[in-house]
Parts: C-alpha cells; sequence; structure tokens
C-alpha cells in the first residue's frame, strides 16, 4: 500500500445569493427565471426530482437533480424514506432482540450484518466464539459476499438497460445460495443466525457437501456472466471513464469496501483487521487502476473469485467441536460499562457498530456505521458533468440498500 | 364523384388548419396545425396524381420541416405569449398590402392560363423515373446549384452550432448552486 | 472490440434459451400452486403452540419471557388463575389467552429459542393472508395450539430430541417421586417405629 | 500503533492550549478514548490527520450519545464508628454528572493500516450550548453523518457545508435519539396491546372520544 | 401448389365476383383494409406473447404461462386490462393534443403496411414511388412523439420525446442510405419490381440482395437503423425505464398506452416487412426445392426470423447512452452506409460488360466494406485499452 496524498479540497459553502427558481407557469417550458442583476447565461436548466418513485433508485430514494440538457450541475441525495430509527428500538430492546433487526438493515446480506453486531458484541463482553463457529461465519459470510456481488452486478445492468437478463442469472444463483441458508437457519433472508460466542445451530447433515457443490458449479456461472458482460461493447463505453473516484477523495470520503478498491486503495478489513480466522485463508484482494464504473463492476467478479477460494478452504478445513461459547450467554445479557467499535468487511464496504453499554440489560448506545450511506457521500463529485443515464449506473454501482441507508 | 368529395373534405380541412396556424395562441399549437395544414396538401397533390410530389411534401414538410419549426418554437422560448397580448401585430396594415401583393401575382398567370377552359382531364401521371431522367438531364445544373447550397447552408449551420463558448460563458455550476438554507435558520427552526 | 463481444454475449443468452428447455439447473422455476416444494426441516414462519394429547395440556406455563423477549413484541399473555398438573405432575399456570400478532411478527424465532418449556416452537405454514387485516392476523391460543404429532411432522428430528428429553425428565421424576414415596414410607415406617420405641420408653 | 496515552503527548505537544482528557473504556481489552476541548478540535484533528507518524486519514464513524443529567450511585465501603464500635458500612454517596452531548469518532490510519483512535468531543450542555466544530472539513466522511447527529441528537456542527436535517423530514421538530424523547401520538391499531403501548392506545383513545 | 399460393388472391376474387359491378372496387379496397388489419393485429398479439415467453427462456423462466392454453390468451387477458383501466389525463396536460399524439402515430403507420407484397400478387396498392410512400407516411411518427411528450407536461416524458426525435431523425438518415443500393441496383421504388428483381435461383440458392456483398452490409446497417427507429433494445432509450420512467409515455395509461404500444410495435412490423422485401427477397423461397412453399408462407417466415432476431438481441444488450447513441448513427453508420454506397456502384459497374471473376467482385467489395467497418468502429470508442487488474498483497 502506498501512502496516501493530502486530502483534497472540500466544497466550497455555497456562495449566497445566487437563488435561481423554474418559471411558475406551467404552460410553459422555459428554463429558470433569473433573480440576479447580470442574469444566467442563456441555458435552461431543468430540475428534476430523480425518485423516490423512481425505477432505478435501489428503493426509495431521491437525488434531487438539475439538469443543463442532459447534463448534471448540481445533484443533492435525499434520504430517509425507509427511516424506522433502528438504533433507538435496539435501545429499548435487549442485546440478544437486536439481531433480528439487524437482518433487516441491508436485507440482502442479513448473515454480515448479525456478524458484525455479534462481533462487537463479543468485544464488549470477551466472548470467544469456537472454532467451528468461526469457520460456520466465514463460510456463510463468504456465500453472502457471492450474491451480493452477483446481484449487484445484475442490478447495475438493469440500470443499463439490459432488461433484467444479467440479474435472472444472478437470481437463479444466489437461489441456490439462500436454500443452502434456509436449510442452515430456517430463513431465506432474514437469517437471524449468529449468536453472541457463536452461532445459533449447527450445520444440518449433509450441508457441508450441498455447499461444496454450490461452491463448485460457481465458477461456471461467473464464467457465463462474464463472456454475457465484459466484453461487451455497449458496457464497456456505458461503464468506462463515469464515475471516476479519485483515490485521495475516496480515503477522505470514508468509501469503502469494493468501491475503494475499485480506486486503487487496498484496503480490506480481512487483510487490516484480520477478525475472526481470516488470516488462515489464502486469499488476494484485486485492485482497479481507474475508479471508474466498469473497475467497480469487475472488482465485484474478481472478489467474487476470491470468495470462492475463501470458500473452498473453508468448507475442506471445517473442524468439528462445538458451536457456542460455553461462558456466553444470550438472554438477560449484561455487560459491564464500557463501549466496543466492531466492524467487519462487509459486501458493501466496512459494517461498523458501535455499542455502549452503562450494564443495563439494553445498549445505551446502538449505532450502526453503514456503509451504505456513507459511500453515497461522494455521489454528487462522481455524478457532475455526466448525463442522467450515468448517473443511473453510477448510483448502481455505489451498491446501496435503503435499508441500510436510512436504518 | 367520390374522389371531388374527398378534394372538398380535405381543401376546407387544408385551410382550416392553414388558418388554425395563424389563429391560435399557443405556438406548438400553431406549428402542430402547420403540419397538418401540410399533409392534407400532400393528400391533395396525390388525389392529383402527383405520387411523387406528395410523398415528398410528406416526407419533407411533415417528417421534418414541421418539426424544425417546433424545435425553434421551443429553443427560442416562443411559447410563453402572455394572456392578453394583442396576436395582430400593430402593422396590420403593411401585412394587408403585401397579401394583396401576393394574390395579385398569383393570381395572373393563372389568369393567363389555360385554368378556366373545360379540357378533357388527360393522363397526366408523371412517374417517378421521368422526375428523376428529366433531373438529371435537363435539370442537372439547377438541382446541383441547390444542392450546392442547401449543403453550404447545413455546413455553416454545423460550423455556428460547433463554436467554442467563450471562456467568459463557461459556467461554472457550483455558482448557481441554489442557495440552501443556513445553519442559523436551521438552528432557530428546530429549537423550541 | 468491433461487436466480437456483443456476438458473444448473443451467444450466451442463446444457449440459456435452449438450455432452458433442456435442463431442469437453467430452468429453476417451480410452478407454484401446483408444484410445492418441501420446506427445509429448519424453516420457520411463525410460531406455533404445542400441546400433549388434547387442547387442555398445552406446554406453555405463561410464564411471560417470550413475551418479554420478542423484538417486535406482539405476544400477549394473560395467565389463568388457576393451576394445572403438567406433565410431571407439578401444578403450573396456563395461558388464559396468548395472542400473537402475526401482522407484526416477524419470524425471527426468538420465542422459541428462549422458551424454557418447548412450549412455542416455529411453524412452517406460509399462505397466511387474509380478508381482515387486524382481527384476521391477531392470532389466538386456539389457532396456535397445534399438537405434538404436527410438531414431529414439521420438525422430526428436534421433535423427537425434546419428547426425547421429557421422557427422560418424567422418567427421573417418576423414579424421584418414586424414590419420594419410598423415603417417605421409609421415614414413615422409620417414624412410626421411633414413635413406638417412644411410646415403648414412655411406657 | 501509538497508545492513546502517546498519542494525547503528541498532540499535547503540537497543539498548543489543547486540553485533552482521557476516557476509560471498561470493556475488556477495548481502548481509552481522547476527549478533546471543542476550542482546539480542528487543529487537533488535522494534525492527526497530517502528522506522518499518526496519519488518521480515514475517520470511519462518527456518532452522537445523549448523557442527560444522571445521579451516580457509588457504593463505598467506609470505616464509621457505629454505636461506638468501629464498623465497615456501605454508604451511598450520590454523584451527579452534568448533563451534555457527546459526539464519538473512530478514526483509523489506511496508509499505516492502524487503528482505531476514538475521539470524542463535548458539548456545554443539552440546551443552548449544543455547539461542536465539525470534522467534515479534515473528513468528508463526517458529511453525511454529522448531518445525521444534528437531525437526531440536534448538535449543531459549526462549519458543516450543508447541515440540513437527513433521516427526518424538514419540518420536524425533535431530536429522537436524544433519551428524553416523546414519541408523538400518530398511535396505530394494534391488537396486542400491552405495557406502554397499551397506555398510549389509552390515552390516544381518550383523547380522540373528547376532540 | 399454385392453388396454395394464391389462395387469398383467389378467395377474394370469388367474394367480389358474388357482389354486385358497382361496389366491387369499393369492396375490394375494404377488404384490403381489413386483411392488413386483421394479419397484423393478430402479429402484434402474438408478438406480445411470444416475445414475453422468448425473454422468458433467455432469462430462464417460463414466462406467462396461465392464462390460456400455454398462456396464449395472455394478450386477451393484457387487452381487458388495458382498455378497462382508467384512462388518466394529467391536470395541466394540453387536453387535445394529449388525446391526439396516439391517432397520429397509430394511422398513418397502418398505411405503411399497404405498399408491401406480402406474397405473389399479394400486395395492397402497386405504389410506383412505394419507399419513398413507406418512408412518408413513417415521418408524422415523429410528430406524434413530440406531440405526446411536449403535451404531458412531464419533464420525464419531455425528455423523452426530444430524445426520441433526435433518434428518429437520426436514424433515418442511414436507414434511407441502406436502402439506396436496393433501389439503384433494381432501378426501381416500386416494392413489388425489387421483389421482382430477386427472383431466379444461381445454383439452387435464391438470388436476395443479401447474398451480395452490398446487400449484406446493407442488410445489417438496415437493421441496425430499423431497431433505433422502433425504439427497441439497445437503443430505447426514447422510453429507458431504467432512466426517465416511461418517456413520452409516462402519463399515458389505459387505451392510449395501448394504441402507443400497438403503434410501437406495428412500426416495428412495417420496418421489418420492409427490410425482408428490400434484402431478403420479399415472397420468394431461399432455395429452389422449397419452391413449392406458398409465397406468403415464405415471407411471414422471413418475417418471424427477424422479429425473433430484434427479441434475442432484446434479451442480451444493455441500452446505450444518448450522445452514444448519435455518436453510432453520425459516425459510424451514416459513414458505412455511404460507402455500401460505393460498394454497390462498384458491383454493379463490374458485372457490366467487363463480365469481371464472381469471386474478384466479392474481394473488391469486401477491401471496400471491411477496412471501413473497422476504422470506424476503431473511430467509435479510442484509447481503450483492455484493462489489467492487480492484487494487494
Amino acid at each position: 500500500m502506498t501512502a496516501l496524498a493530502e486530502p483534497p479540497v472540500m466544497h466550497e459553502a455555497p456562495p449566497s445569493g445566487t437563488i435561481w427558481r423554474l418559471a411558475e407557469d406551467r404552460s410553459s417550458f422555459a428554463g429558470p427565471t433569473d433573480d440576479r442583476a447580470g442574469g444566467l447565461p442563456d441555458h435552461d436548466l431543468l430540475e428534476v426530482a430523480l425518485g423516490p418513485h423512481h425505477p432505478s433508485t435501489h428503493g426509495v430514494f431521491r437525488m434531487d437533480v438539475v439538469l443543463d440538457g442532459e447534463e448534471v450541475v448540481r445533484l443533492k441525495p435525499v434520504f430517509g424514506y425507509l427511516h424506522r430509527n433502528h438504533e433507538k428500538i435496539a435501545e429499548k430492546n435487549s442485546y440478544l432482540a437486536a439481531i433480528p433487526y439487524t437482518d433487516r438493515l441491508d436485507y440482502i446480506c442479513s448473515m454480515t450484518n448479525n456478524w458484525a453486531y455479534v462481533m462487537t458484541v463479543e468485544k464488549l463482553t470477551g466472548f470467544q466464539p469456537p472454532e467451528r463457529a468461526e469457520y460456520i461465519r466465514v463460510i456463510v459470510g463468504e456465500l453472502t459476499r457471492l450474491f451480493n456481488h452477483a446481484c449487484l452486478v445484475g442490478f447495475l445492468l438493469q440500470d443499463m438497460g439490459a432488461l433484467g437478463t444479467p440479474l435472472m442469472y444472478a437470481f437463479r444463483e444466489r437461489e441456490k445460495i439462500l436454500d443452502l441458508f434456509e436449510s442452515l437457519s430456517g430463513a431465506r433472508m432474514m437469517c437471524n443466525y449468529m449468536r453472541f460466542g457463536g452461532v445459533r445451530c449447527d450445520l444440518p447433515d449433509g450441508w457441508i457437501e450441498e455447499a461444496k457443490q454450490v461452491v463448485a458449479e460457481f465458477p461456471r456461472f461467473l464464467d457465463e456472466f462474464e463472456a454475457l458482460l465484459t466484453g461487451n461493447e455497449i458496457l464497456l463505453v456505458r461503464s468506462q471513464g463515469i464515475g471516476v473516484l479519485s483515490k485521495e477523495l475516496a480515503v477522505n470520503a470514508g468509501v469503502t469496501g469494493p468501491m475503494l478498491r475499485a480506486s486503487g486503495v487496498g484496503y480490506d478489513l480481512r487483510k487490516v483487521d484480520k477478525y475472526s480466522i481470516y488470516p488462515r485463508f489464502n486469499f488476494r484482494i484485486p485492485l482497479g487502476q481507474h475508479g471508474d464504473v466498469f473497475d467497480r463492476y469487475m472488482i465485484r467478479l474478481l472478489e467474487m473469485r476470491e470468495s470462492l477460494s475463501i470458500l473452498k478452504q473453508a468448507l475442506d478445513t471445517i473442524p468439528a467441536g462445538p458451536i457456542v461459547d460455553p461462558k456466553a450467554k444470550q438472554r438477560g445479557l449484561r455487560p459491564k460499562a464500557g463501549e466496543a467499535y466492531g466492524r467487519i468487511e462487509a459486501p458493501k464496504g466496512e459494517l461498523g457498530f458501535y455499542v455502549v453499554s452503562d450494564g443495563s440489560p439494553n445498549p445505551y448506545r446502538f449505532r450502526i456505521r453503514p456503509p451504505s450511506l456513507i459511500n453515497l457521500t461522494v455521489l454528487e463529485d462522481m455524478c457532475l458533468g455526466h448525463t442522467i443515464a450515468d448517473v443511473v449506473i453510477i448510483l448502481g454501482s455505489v451498491d446501496i440498500v435503503l435499508g441500510e441507508v436510512d436504518r | 364523384m367520390p374522389n371531388n368529395i374527398s378534394f372538398y373534405i380535405f381543401a376546407v380541412g387544408v385551410l382550416a388548419t392553414a388558418t388554425a396556424a395563424m389563429r391560435l395562441r399557443n405556438p406548438v399549437h400553431c406549428a402542430l396545425a402547420a403540419a397538418a395544414a401540410f399533409a392534407g396538401l400532400a393528400v391533395i397533390y396525390f388525389q392529383l396524381d402527383a405520387e411523387f410530389i406528395s410523398f415528398a411534401q410528406l416526407l419533407i414538410y411533415v417528417g421534418a420541416i414541421s418539426i424544425l419549426v417546433i424545435f425553434a418554437v421551443l429553443l427560442t422560448r416562443g411559447s410563453d405569449i402572455q394572456p392578453g397580448v394583442e396576436l395582430a401585430s400593430p402593422h396590420w396594415l403593411t401585412g394587408l398590402a403585401i397579401a394583396v401583393l401576393v394574390a395579385f401575382v398569383i393570381a395572373v398567370p393563372v389568369c393567363s392560363s389555360s385554368f378556366g377552359e373545360k379540357i378533357a382531364p388527360k393522363m397526366t401521371v408523371a412517374p417517378v423515373k421521368l422526375i428523376g431522367e428529366e433531373l438529371m438531364t435537363r435539370y442537372l445544373f439547377p438541382l446541383e446549384t441547390m444542392g450546392l447550397l442547401l449543403t453550404v447552408a447545413l455546413i455553416g449551420a454545423a460550423v455556428i452550432a460547433l463554436r467554442e463558448p467563450e471562456e467568459s460563458e463557461i459556467r461554472n455550476p457550483k455558482s448557481e448552486i441554489r442557495k440552501q438554507p443556513t445553519t442559523e435558520e436551521l438552528v432557530a427552526e428546530v429549537q423550541p | 472490440m468491433l461487436g466480437s463481444g456483443i456476438i458473444k454475449g448473443m451467444v450466451e443468452t442463446a444457449r440459456n434459451f435452449f438450455g432452458s428447455y433442456v435442463s431442469r439447473e437453467r430452468l429453476t422455476t417451480v410452478q407454484y400452486p401446483e408444484q410445492q416444494l418441501a420446506p427445509h426441516e429448519n424453516a420457520r414462519t411463525i410460531p406455533l403452540l404445542v400441546y400433549d394429547g388434547d387442547m387442555e395440556h398445552l406446554r406453555c406455563t405463561a410464564c411471560g419471557i417470550c413475551e418479554m423477549e420478542c423484538p417486535a413484541q406482539c405476544i400477549y399473555i394473560v395467565k389463568d388463575t388457576v393451576k394445572k398438573s403438567d406433565y410431571l405432575g407439578r401444578m403450573q399456570f396456563q395461558p388464559r389467552v396468548f395472542d400473537i400478532d402475526i401482522s407484526v411478527c416477524m419470524a425471527c424465532g426468538i420465542c422459541a429459542e428462549v422458551c424454557p418449556f418447548d412450549s412455542i416452537m416455529m411453524d412452517q405454514v406460509f399462505a397466511l393472508s387474509t380478508q381482515n387485516r387486524f382481527s384476521g392476523l391477531l392470532l389466538h391460543k386456539e389457532d396456535l395450539a397445534k399438537a405434538n404429532g404436527y410438531f414431529h411432522a414439521i420438525h422430526p428430528s428436534d421433535a423427537g430430541d425434546i419428547d426425547a428429553r421429557r421422557d427422560e425428565d418424567k422418567r427421573k421424576a417418576e423414579a424421584k417421586a418414586k424414590a419420594a414415596v419410598a423415603a417417605k414410607a421409609a421415614a414413615a415406617i422409620k417414624s412410626s417405629e421411633a414413635s413406638a420405641k417412644q411410646v415403648e420408653v414412655a411406657a | 500503533m501509538q497508545t492513546p496515552e502517546q498519542i494525547k503527548s503528541l498532540i499535547e505537544q503540537n497543539v498548543p492550549g489543547a486540553q485533552i482528557e482521557l476516557v476509560p473504556n471498561g470493556s475488556p481489552g477495548g481502548p481509552a478514548s481522547i476527549l478533546i476541548d471543542s476550542d482546539h478540535a480542528l487543529a487537533a484533528t488535522t494534525f492527526l490527520r497530517d502528522a506522518e507518524e499518526l496519519a488518521f486519514d480515514f475517520a470511519s464513524n462518527a456518532t452522537g450519545i445523549d448523557w442527560p443529567e444522571r445521579v451516580i450511585k457509588e457504593k463505598n465501603k467506609v470505616k464509621k464508628m457505629v454505636d461506638g464500635v468501629e464498623k465497615e458500612v456501605e454508604e451511598i454517596t450520590e454523584k451527579k454528572t452534568p448533563a451534555f452531548l457527546e459526539t464519538v469518532y473512530h478514526l483509523y490510519s489506511m496508509s499505516l493500516s492502524t487503528g482505531p483512535l476514538v475521539l470524542r468531543l463535548r458539548t456545554g450542555d443539552r440546551g443552548q450550548n449544543n455547539h461542536l466544530p465539525s470534522l467534515t472539513p479534515v473528513w468528508r466522511s463526517c458529511e453525511f453523518q454529522e448531518r445525521e447527529i444534528f437531525d437526531l441528537f440536534g448538535i449543531v456542527f459549526d462549519g458543516h457545508p450543508d447541515l440540513r436535517r437527513i433521516l427526518m423530514w424538514d419540518g420536524f421538530k425533535d431530536h429522537p435519539m436524544r433519551k428524553d424523547y416523546v414519541e408523538p401520538d400518530d398511535y396505530e391499531y394494534e391488537p396486542t396491546p400491552h405495557d406502554d403501548v397499551l397506555e398510549k392506545a389509552q390515552r390516544h383513545y381518550a383523547q380522540e372520544a373528547t376532540v | 401448389m399454385n392453388n396454395l399460393d394464391q389462395i387469398f388472391v383467389y378467395a377474394k376474387y370469388w367474394l367480389l365476383s358474388q357482389l354486385p359491378g358497382g361496389v366491387q372496387s369499393l369492396v375490394s379496397i375494404v377488404l384490403d383494409i381489413i386483411a392488413i388489419i386483421a394479419v397484423f393485429g393478430t402479429c402484434f398479439a402474438l408478438t406480445t406473447i411470444l416475445e414475453r415467453k422468448g425473454l422468458g427462456r433467455i432469462q430462464n423462466r417460463y414466462g406467462p404461462n396461465r392464462v390460456g392454453p400455454c398462456g396464449l390468451l395472455q394478450p386477451m387477458a393484457d387487452a381487458i386490462k388495458m382498455l378497462t383501466k382508467e384512462d388518466i389525463v394529467p391536470f395541466a396536460a394540453d387536453k387535445v393534443v394529449h388525446y391526439l399524439a396516439p391517432l397520429v402515430l397509430t394511422v398513418p403507420i397502418w398505411l405503411a403496411f399497404s405498399v408491401i407484397p406480402f406474397g405473389r400478387e399479394m400486395s395492397a396498392i402497386d405504389l410506383d414511388a412505394g419507399v419513398l410512400f413507406f418512408f412518408a407516411v413513417g415521418g408524422a411518427s415523429e410528430l406524434a412523439v413530440f406531440m405526446a411528450g411536449w403535451s404531458s407536461r412531464n419533464k420525464y416524458s419531455l425528455v423523452g420525446a426530444m430524445r426520441a426525435i433526435a433518434q428518429m431523425i437520426s436514424y433515418e438518415v442511414p436507414l434511407v442510405l441502406a436502402t439506396i443500393p436496393v433501389i439503384m441496383l433494381s432501378g426501381s421504388l416500386n416494392l413489388n419490381k425489387i421483389v421482382e428483381a430477386q427472383s431466379g435461383y444461381a445454383f439452387g440458392v435464391a438470388q436476395w440482395n443479401v447474398f451480395t456483398p452490398w446487400g449484406f452490409a446493407g442488410f445489417f446497417l438496415f437493421l441496425i437503423a430499423a431497431t433505433a427507429e422502433s425504439n427497441r433494445s439497445p437503443f430505447d432509450l426514447p422510453e429507458g425505464e431504467s432512466e426517465i420512467i416511461a418517456g413520452f409515455l409516462t402519463e399515458y395509461s389505459g387505451f392510449k398506452y395501448a394504441l402507443f404500444f400497438l403503434g410501437e410495435y406495428l412500426g416495428l412490423f412495417a420496418v421489418t416487412a420492409l427490410s425482408v422485401t428490400l434484402f431478403l427477397g420479399g415472397w420468394h423461397a431461399p432455395l429452389q426445392v422449397l419452391e413449392f412453399l406458398p409465397s406468403w408462407f415464405c415471407f411471414f417466415v422471413k418475417f418471424a426470423a427477424i422479429i425473433a432476431v430484434f427479441i434475442w438481441v432484446r434479451g442480451t444488450v444493455p441500452r446505450l447512452r444518448f450522445d452514444q447513441l448519435l455518436n453510432f448513427s453520425w459516425r459510424f453508420l451514416v459513414p458505412l452506409t455511404l460507402v455500401n454506397l460505393l460498394v454497390a456502384v462498384v458491383w454493379h459497374f463490374t458485372s457490366l460488360g467487363a463480365g469481371l471473376d464472381q469471386s474478384l467482385r466479392w474481394l473488391i467489395s469486401a477491401a471496400m466494406i471491411v477496412p471501413a467497418y473497422v476504422y470506424f468502429g476503431r473511430a467509435l470508442s479510442p484509447n481503450r485499452p483492455t484493462r489489467i487488474y492487480q492484487y494487494a498483497e
């Protein structure tokens, strides 16, 4: 890893007095009327609210976009349509009862959400998950990464207008993994599987073999996927050079996950924090050079292959043994007063939980660091100067889930 | 007989839409009415067995010119005529004089032609092939001249459109960002 | 470049088009109402209450742990006023009211996890839509109560483990009871002997 | 990586006048955090980011904590003369902590792969003195998170480029994550009412009946 | 064999012979109109269902299969749904124009079918300037799209309409330029004559235009331009749902929406029928041995094949961006069609008198068109080296 240069200059505060508005008269398509003395240049600006009920905002999300022709000159994201104050709910509930709510943060990757939360509580209490539980966590976590990335590529192509064909292929494979999750935890998406100091239940008979088969078949799907997409000229011209995010801005803006690595920063918590048992596995961190939409797409495809290699190793070497720390207590947990910040490399980026305990049975402060939200910090920087069509794919390449953005 | 009836229908239609093109308030409506008038003319040409002219009229006037007119209307913000503004210009007398003059200029050749005489309708179908041959032999020079003129006009338009904006005209998007409410305003709002 | 990528992609879609006619692997759709997949053994939807024998013998003792731990707070329990004897012969309360609002329930399974009496378990029914969004989705004790046999059918291994444990408990309890009875009898004999002695002494 | 103590002394050397405290952490192995006074926060954080040996270029998490006025009861065993005999007696002393709002930043270094450094800033109280310097000019990643803190806790960040509500809507009046937040009375019918929901329902229906 | 080939023609004349002489010409027109509406109306219904089923199979799904046997009654269900939906007109809309737009789109497109020969002796009008007529009536669709977008008073609609018009105008140029070689070499604007020019077999294989170098290139250029003309993927920007909701259709519902939908598909059919006529020998059978097949059958098989290609493409590719779309037209298609024109000229003159060897003619043509293809294709996306990805640690 190279040392990073100076962070970029921040946004200047908008100069005061620059107010413009659209013509009130709805019968005309005249552009903004100008209140300032000098007058605007002879340009028609169009203000469009992309969302919240727009087909490609991945849920209920809004971007207030100002367009000059089709070129974006301003873009402000508007959040909160899915806000349910999960943090407050968790502060009113017991430590255990927060786990099923974490499923619903990033509702595509419930396993990693569970994992980040129980890891934080383990830091707070000092529970030590046994070996087998750690293996199971790594396996389900990497399976989650597999289908999250596959679906993201599908959604991205959907945003590019590919009529859902890649998405359907991704969903076909995702279904196999969700089947594994269902036979393991009882639910396909809202797994609620991890527990403090371990996992809830042991692997059912034959699960390892099924998982091995899924993992063995996955590369064929990836090859097909790449044959369908990676060389496609339309995808290349649509995504290369679009939404470029510089290394410096990415670091300073706290961008994490595949998006950061597409900008060329090799920061992966599995390597940096060495949490769980990741140091035992052999895998690499793919890096992009350009930081554009295409790099973000490619990084995800390459990460899927690395995940497959971790999965192969983990499935081959998983030991027998207990699945929960015998010291661990689930119900009525009262950690000593203190605080802990735990973070894992979730598929979308760095997912962090910050829990403050005051010794009572419910957390005093429960905070989620949502990668989706913080990765959106640079959305406007990436979109300025591009067209609406690019905004849509740039947003798609960020990989957000609104359950996590709004919490 | 059916031809006659349809001729009158279309003639009235053309006149009506042409009038509408002059009289309507919204310039976009005017442009659309003009397009309708062009289409009606094309039908009349067709009835006169002037196939080629008819199709050319449709292709060029309806398909291209009217779209051009509409774009021009939209781009020049001509569409926001305030209600209450007189449609007729104060120079209507000049306009009338010009109209009379034009009518005269057209009337003279028409009246001097054999238009009034009843002659047996002759099959005057001008096959496309004939038109093409005439254009390529007898009228070659005028055709090429016109083609050259149009090309020059096209290139000129492209050059004008391509003109690089001057430094002062390049807008800094950030300078146009709508003013955000300041912290104080927001604090004043949220604090009871 | 120059269109070769698009051609490659079109070959790929063509393969999937024809593949979906010949290969089960490519056409994974299940035609739902006609074909149904058997749920996985672990699959869970809403909670159920297990009873042994008849409805009067719910395992639930209305202890309220599930009500307290439910993350969505969708369980509502009112204790009965009379105690009934449970499978071990202990006297326990039973719930008079046991309601679950399945419009709020998020099927997390924490209630089943924390239940110390193996009473509340997770069901596998999934066609739960009703006409009435309030009363239709508020399930009462009668709707939730399911026989142990039903539980066996949906979660065979769990149910087998639980039954084995309960039989063991029962056997132990009976043994204990027998021992207690025996001890009591012995004690009674002893005491009667002692009293006899005393009587003797007194005499 | 330097310990929090070392970092504290480093800041004190390089940012004259900065008042820094260490806040202990009760969890096993959890790092202590550094409390910086708000006047020197910007200078100190810029130093943290730019100093070569520290290089905290990545502010992972920024959040707020609400500490209303609390009474902390401490049990102390005191030797006392009771009835003329010296005895060990438990005495409860009550300690009042002042109310304040706090922001917590978790800093990491991407270039050195170190961290976390937990940074705290505290406001004067929960009322009018709720201003803190914004760290968005130092780390862009704080932009949305500070907006969120402003929205949910009501801490006003001076120097933030675009301080608006983010999760709640613009006309919303309160700060939901504060401990004394009272939910608005928008009760919806819920068939399983108990505890506070039941109370709320009764209150709500009573209100509706009067209206 | 001849009976089967001419069955519809005989049926029409038999029907006319039953009628008094006075109304025969009128009834003949009406019959033609009914035939076209019935055939292409059915084609529309069938295409919607088959497209959805085909796309479904491409995406590894069944597609609609619930209504009727194999889901074949799905179009009926769709139609009922469309027609019973509320017809919503936005409050601020220009109501008259909003109402007229779907009509202006749909009506002229029906006219386009009148000049196309669907089989031997089976074209409604034998127009001398058939090709010209075809393009002339197609010109109205731009106006209709503008009317729809402008009158809806919706920003997405307006943006969609502007995109659509710019796109249609840009792609009409290569579309027409791609047909010019055919017109030049067959020496007529009359579609029947163009089909006639492609009759005959050499070594048992038909002599269609597509089997010549200029025809081959022209056919693909024509198809690409036709895809854009009919707003099909990957050129479906005017209604690119991930960007501008549904473009100019955003504010349309119910019957009007159905009319637009119909209009789009009819446009697709018309341009496909034209491509079959111009390049694929119209109603001629591909091989001499297959000549026993009815002419209309051959026509519709080719027609269906091209429609299937459109569906296939739609299931595969993502959408272009708008500036790329225009670039593609002006910097790639138009120059190539012009080069193709040149190729056609060379082809024409090498056959006259000189009598060059056939393979040499092919070689010359290929030498002209292939470098042009490579050059203009490269120029479209310059400086795109293959990316190599590195790994940390």
